[in-house]
């Protein structure tokens, strides 16, 4: 274990300039692991997470399945007794993840969001059927949720088609220039 | 009375029936309401797990449109499309650097204004139980309500301000204009696991299971919900309860749905045929079973 | 004029962030000053020697310390000007530490205030004048207030010293929550045993008057001369008559009350008396609860009563005593973990239910579950149904830091008392399983920690590192949600009941009564010390003393302790007749006095007295203001009123601001 | 001293039981806050004059700060009172004489209040920052002449 030293831009400065909070403020009470509905299912506990960030683990941090599988309910935030935004640094670690090119330990979700921009991107709004089809064309996990989506698309309540919205270059134009704004940042 | 309607991509989709029923509603009650004109998907579930930026961004193109749309008031009944609007506007609010890049991502300034942003629960609040009193046509006395307000409904609290944060009530307020009575339980703001409603479907058919049977044995034979990802996993997932065995069927009904019985609306009109757990005709009316 | 300058480093403390060296050459220049030596460390006898030497050989009339805050110093640099014959009050300190070295990081900029300071008080101290020091006479009677063990202790002490006493006590009772407690750590002293002798020492002291069932109204006047009104609540029972032979109590057909003294996990009737031995035994009518009060029927107890001790016409009285010093020690109250209104800064706990689970307790009815004279005999039974519940979940750490539901501080108290809840309850339930869920154990005290691993080593407690984020009902359990964040897994635990060490905070009316008594309070209404270190049981207003968990949260052995010290303190001032005050009191210029006496609206004291003026015939020539030195504080409100500028307050005329204002440079 | 490197003299005039020590308060705790900060110690705000004020703006304080105990906990239980209602009627005088109100600020700070008295001065410092400096001096300085 190497401390990171207090001088150097580390994770820790990048966490607070997108969530405006000190990882230092957690003292390891474990309430949010304790409260979280997710937490059997995850591989490490989320007040560990902090734990790494703050001991300047951060790969370990950043390589967990935990900061993908968190659900963002914001059962921790709301009970934290330090008000800690558990789940806006959650948000932050997946952002900082990504941007670091650190592959996602949890493939599923990382999949799932990234099927779910491409809907956005392409259509101005989340088109269900083209996100399932290219979530399960990521993941291979092609039959699942096959008997459920045939009964959906009876009902009527998944289209066939996508619903385009009348200015898609809008919203493309606000991933781009995102994309051109973080880039700047950090340069 | 004429208010702003952000329905948000569910409720094109999976919710439809949610979309079908607020509109029934609203007719009923003499409320309008003025879709944002191309109106575009608020992010949620994805954008704020890859970036900050774009997860207020995206938001604040709606916000942009309906301010360009001249409302200052809209409904967002999807309690995600609610939490991200209003957090987007909260951190917009307080942070003008942040707004400063949003407004350049958008390429326009944000609305001066200020836009109130309503979930479905504070809209009915807003048309007040008394209309709702005034406007009930049918006594639901046979239904036993556990009203779920998930977790994005109240979260987080500093920003929403709507009701108790641990154990609201508000939606059970609303909900007893119906007549039917609303059961005290556990439950109430559990998270249900909406956002790997499609990545991780074993955990959410557990954490769906865990909150159905405490409804059960809270003695609920109905959920009522405010939020489109809720409503597909419980009521979804419960096609997979009864393979796992031992399941018993229980109806989860969107809010509006059960506000248009009480209106004397029809099943179909409020879109209750598209569940996979129906609610059984005679349920609505059928005196209550006696309770342990 | 010949002044003095002596700048400080105080170690490192001052001279790491200004220039000492810098300033005392700077200060050297300054008309008037003569000399000016900076030194490591001024308070220190060779320090002092610079200054008293310098003022015998050089002839000083006026010394600026340059040092650390006057609330630390100004009395030591004082009383070395005075040794060597300066009057004290030509010493004036520039506060270098707090106000400068010690809260900015720029070493010119720093600097460069230092100076400014000290050449204020250069400016301001050739202006002083000579003072001599007031004398008044001192009351040698001591008034508590609270008589729960702090003020118990404190009573005594002040009294078996020889004098007065005057003891308040809001409630029926004195004993305060230790009257309550099971046993206490970690000697597993029955609480009861312990305390019960003193509260009948108290009632049969020749010196101690008890004034139950009474509040302090009203404080007036100053160190050694306070005026006290006390408003004794109407009780209904008239004291003097009753016998205390309890033949109201039990006929007294309202029963349904709940009972204070048992958490509300027992009844008591409309005219009671708080618990068995309690101080005075005469019972109170509930007025909010007495038949008779409500509709006017009834009346049963004025019946039964052989002594006609039951008044139904009886009205709050008022009493007023002279009083010397103030000992107050008004205890805490246990935090609720109750809904709070929206707009409260403290929350409560709806994660655990908000308080709607009854078998969900705090520490205190767990004392009263455990206790001998409790509802259930000291027998464990939870409140719902009274069965002996065979899992008990202790939690630590509930409000207390937590600043989220409103509280930072640590409760201090509640490790020890879980780990004693948690022993007593395995001594009495062999087949129960106890968990502790805890953040840290701060066992510092003597047997303490040793206290804490017998719960877990030899009663088997099992402690878990972690805050719980969920209580629920189910089935006839409470599900505990909690993390083991040692191990690193959840943990949930089916418990049959749930013990919550709940923060301790400050009394509700905590805030009001420091207003009344003149005391500062800090965010949390907690009464605030002089110094938290060296002057620990004294307040800002002389002749005021602190003891107990009013102060912050405290145990028994240190409540008791600083009811001690207090009491000590209180005896310090009554150790002498009079008392030298401060002579920075107002002073009337009587040949430009006009005599309108806007000074006399505005004082808060009654020190402006009217002075007749009279010729040698005895002609009335005018009437004038005067200060009764006594009685003025030095607030100096009547000098920025006066419009004639005719009374001054020695020590900050207008002269002497308007020179510091001037030095500003 | 030239434009750009000119920094504002604050004076703040605050009274001995609550200001004063919850300055030393911050002080023990070492918390830091802006230099430009010259206190005067009074027994209470009570005996704050007016001119005390007037006279800190003629000696070329770019803003003055009057701190005390809050409502209710006044050591000499009402001097701050007084204060207030001299006060409420000398801001209109100040306005009146041309001194911008952001110039002079009024707080409560109690003893145990390290962290705001710190806020308030970095406060008061920034205010009268952007203000830049107080040039009415000479006016009043004047008037002072035509007084005196």
């Amino acid at each position: 274990m190497k401390p990171a030293h207090a001088h150097e831009h580390t994770l820790v400065d990048d966490i607070n300039e997108l969530t405006h909070q000190d990882p230092a403020l957690c003292y390891q009470c474990g309430k949010c692991s304790a409260g979280c509905p997710i937490r059997e299912f995850m591989d490490v506990a989320p007040n560990k997470v902090v734990r790494y960030v703050q001991l300047g683990l951060f790969d370990k941090a950043l390589q967990s399945a935990t900061i993908w599988l968190c659900a963002g309910c914001q059962t921790c935030s709301t009970r934290c007794p330090k008000s800690f935004e558990l789940a806006a640094f959650m948000d932050a670690l997946r952002e900082l993840a990504q941007e670091r090119g650190i592959e996602p330990s949890d493939q599923a979700v990382y999949k799932f969001h990234q099927a779910f921009l491409k809907q956005l991107r392409h259509h101005g709004r989340l088109y269900e059927m083209g996100l399932i089809r290219d979530f399960k064309l990521s993941t291979f996990k092609l039959m699942q949720d096959v008997d459920v989506a045939p009964a959906m698309l009876l009902k009527g309540k998944i289209g066939l088609f996508p619903h385009n919205i009348k200015n898609r270059e809008a919203v493309r134009r606000i991933f781009k220039n995102v994309e051109t704004i973080e880039k700047e940042e950090h340069s | 009375m004429k208010i702003g309607y952000f329905p948000g991509c569910s409720l094109g989709g999976t919710a439809k029936e949610f979309d079908i029923s607020l509109r029934a509603v609203m007719k009923a009650l003499g409320v309008e309401l003025v879709e944002i004109d191309d109106w575009s998907c608020c992010g949620a579930s994805s954008a704020h797990a890859s970036s900050h930026l774009l997860a207020v961004s995206l938001p604040a193109r709606n916000l942009l449109l309906a301010g360009q749309q001249g409302l200052t008031e809209i409904v967002a009944p999807c309690a995600a499309c609610y939490s991200r609007l209003v957090i987007a506007q909260h951190e917009v609010a307080n942070d003008a650097g942040l707004k400063a890049k949003v407004e350049r991502a958008i390429e326009s300034p944000l609305p001066a204004g200020e836009i109130r942003i309503l979930n479905v629960v504070q809209l009915f609040e807003r048309i007040g139980p008394e209309k709702l009193q005034a406007a009930k046509r049918v006594d639901l006395a046979g239904l036993s309500i556990a009203a779920y307000y998930g977790c994005l409904l109240v979260r987080p609290h500093e920003i929403t301000g709507f009701d108790d944060v641990e154990q609201p009530v508000i939606m059970d307020a609303i909900l007893a204009a119906t007549g039917a009575r609303l059961v005290d339980w556990n439950f109430k703001t559990e998270c249900c696991g909406g956002a790997h409603s499609i990545s991780h479907k074993p955990i959410v058919t557990k954490l769906s299971k865990k909150i159905l049977d405490d409804a059960r044995q809270s003695g609920a034979n109905v959920v009522a919900v405010a939020c489109p990802m809720c409503h597909s996993n419980l009521d979804m997932r419960q096609v997979e309860l009864r393979k796992e065995g031992g399941h018993q069927d229980l109806p989860v009904l969107y809010l509006t749905e059960l506000l248009g019985l009480a209106l004397g609306l029809g099943r179909k009109e409020l879109g209750l045929d598209l569940h996979f757990v129906r609610l059984p005709e005679q349920a609505q009316t059928a005196p209550q079973e006696n309770r342990a | 004029m010949k002044i003095g300058v002596y700048i400080c480093y105080c170690g490192e403390n001052i001279g790491r962030t200004v220039d000492c060296a810098a300033v005392a050459k700077a200060c050297a220049e300054l008309p008037g000053v003569v000399d000016s030596v900076d030194y490591k460390y001024m308070c220190s006898d060779p320090g002092q020697n610079i200054i008293k030497n310098a003022i015998r050989e050089k002839g000083l009339q006026g010394v600026v310390v340059a040092s650390c805050s006057p609330h630390m110093h100004e009395k030591t640099f004082r009383r070395a000007c005075s040794d060597s014959g300066l009057n004290p009050f030509l010493c004036e300190i520039a506060n270098l530490r707090e106000h400068c070295s010690w809260v900015h990081e720029d070493v010119p900029a720093a600097t460069r205030k230092a100076i400014d300071l000290v050449r204020m008080a250069v400016e301001k101290v050739k202006r002083n004048g000579e003072l001599e020091p007031i004398r008044v006479p001192v009351t040698k009677r001591a008034l508590v207030v609270g008589g729960g063990i702090a003020g118990i202790q404190a009573a005594l002490d002040v009294a078996n010293a020889g004098f007065e006493v005057v003891l308040v006590e809001k409630e029926p009772s004195i004993g305060g929550h230790m009257s309550q407690l099971s046993e206490t750590f970690p000697t597993l002293d029955c609480s009861q045993c312990i305390l019960t002798p003193r509260m009948v020492e108290v009632y049969q002291h020749p010196r101690i008057k008890l004034l139950s069932y009474s509040e302090v109204e009203k404080v007036e006047g100053f160190i050694g001369n306070f005026k006290v009104t006390i408003r004794r609540k109407a009780r209904s029972v008239i004291e003097e008559r009753c016998t205390g032979c309890g033949l109201c109590v039990q006929k007294c057909p309202t029963k349904k009350a709940p009972s204070e003294f048992e958490q509300g996990l027992a009844k008591r009737p409309a005219i009671y008396v708080p618990f068995p031995q309690a101080v005075p035994n005469k019972p109170v009518i509930d007025r909010n609860v007495c038949t008779h009060f409500r509709t006017g029927k009834c009346g049963i107890c004025k019946k039964v009563c052989g002594r006609d001790a039951i008044d139904f016409e009886q009205q709050d009285q008022f009493v007023t005593e002279d009083i010397g010093a103030i000992i107050v020690a008004t205890g805490y109250q246990l935090y609720s973990i109750s809904k709070k209104p929206d707009d409260s800064a403290i929350k409560g706990y709806g994660e655990y239910g908000y308080g709607k689970y009854p078998d969900v307790i705090d520490g205190l009815q767990f004392e009263r579950i455990a206790s001998a004279s409790g509802p259930s005999s000291g027998e464990i039974r939870r409140p719902s149904d009274q069965k002996e519940p065979k899992k008990v979940v202790f939690i630590q750490c509930v409000g207390s830091r937590d600043e989220a539901k409103g509280f930072t501080y640590c409760s201090k108290i509640c490790c020890m008392y879980t780990a004693k809840h948690a022993m007593l309850y395995k001594h009495k339930v062999h087949d129960g399983e106890a968990y502790v869920f805890y953040m840290d154990i701060r066992a510092g005290g003597k047997m303490y920690e040793e206290f804490v691993r017998r719960a877990i080593e030899e009663d088997g407690v099992k402690y878990i590192r972690g805050r719980v984020s969920r209580i629920y009902p189910s089935g006839g359990k409470y599900i505990v949600k909690g993390e083991d964040t040692l191990a690193g897994e959840p943990i949930e635990i089916d418990a049959d009941m749930v013990v919550l060490a709940t923060a301790m905070i400050a009394q509700p009316n905590a805030q009001k009564l420091a207003q009344v008594l003149g005391v500062p309070y800090d965010g949390y209404g907690f009464y605030q010390e002089v110094h938290p270190k060296l002057r620990p049981v004294e307040v800002s207003t002389a002749g005021i003393f602190l003891a107990g968990a009013c102060q912050s949260p405290k145990d028994i052995p240190e409540a008791v302790a600083m009811a001690s010290a207090a009491a000590s303190k209180a005896l310090v001032l009554f150790g002498s007749d009079q008392l030298e005050r401060e002579p920075t009191v107002a002073k009337v210029n009587e040949a430009t006095c006009i005599g309108c006496f806007y000074c006399q609206k505005v004082c808060a004291y009654n020190a402006i007295e009217v002075k007749e003026i009279r010729d040698r015939k005895g002609n009335l020539v005018k009437t004038v203001a005067s200060v009764n030195p006594g009685l003025c504080q030095g607030c100096g409100t009547c000098n920025a009123t006066c419009p004639s500028k005719s009374i001054e307050l020695l020590g900050y005329t207008d002269e002497q601001i308007f020179a510091e204002i001037t030095a500003l440079g | 001293m030239s434009e750009s490197n000119w920094e504002p003299k604050i004076v703040a005039i605050v009274c001995n039981w609550c200001t004063y020590t919850g300055a030393d308060l911050a002080g023990t705790s070492r918390m830091k806050y802006q230099p430009n900060v010259r206190i005067i110690k009074l027994p209470c705000t009570g005996r704050i004059d007016p001119v005390f004020i007037l006279k800190a703006f003629e000696r070329g304080a770019d803003g003055v700060l009057v701190s005390g105990c809050h409502p209710g906990d006044c050591h000499y239980n009402a001097g701050n009172f007084h204060a207030r209602r001299r006060w409420m009627l000398f801001r209109d005088l100040l306005d009146f004489v041309g001194i911008e109100p952001e110039r002079l600020q009024f707080s409560w700070v109690s003893a145990s209040e390290g962290r705001k008295w710190v806020d308030v001065i970095n406060g008061v410092t920034d205010a009268v920052r952007a203000r830049g400096p107080f040039t009415g001096y000479q006016a009043i300085n004047k008037e002072f002449v035509a007084h005196e």
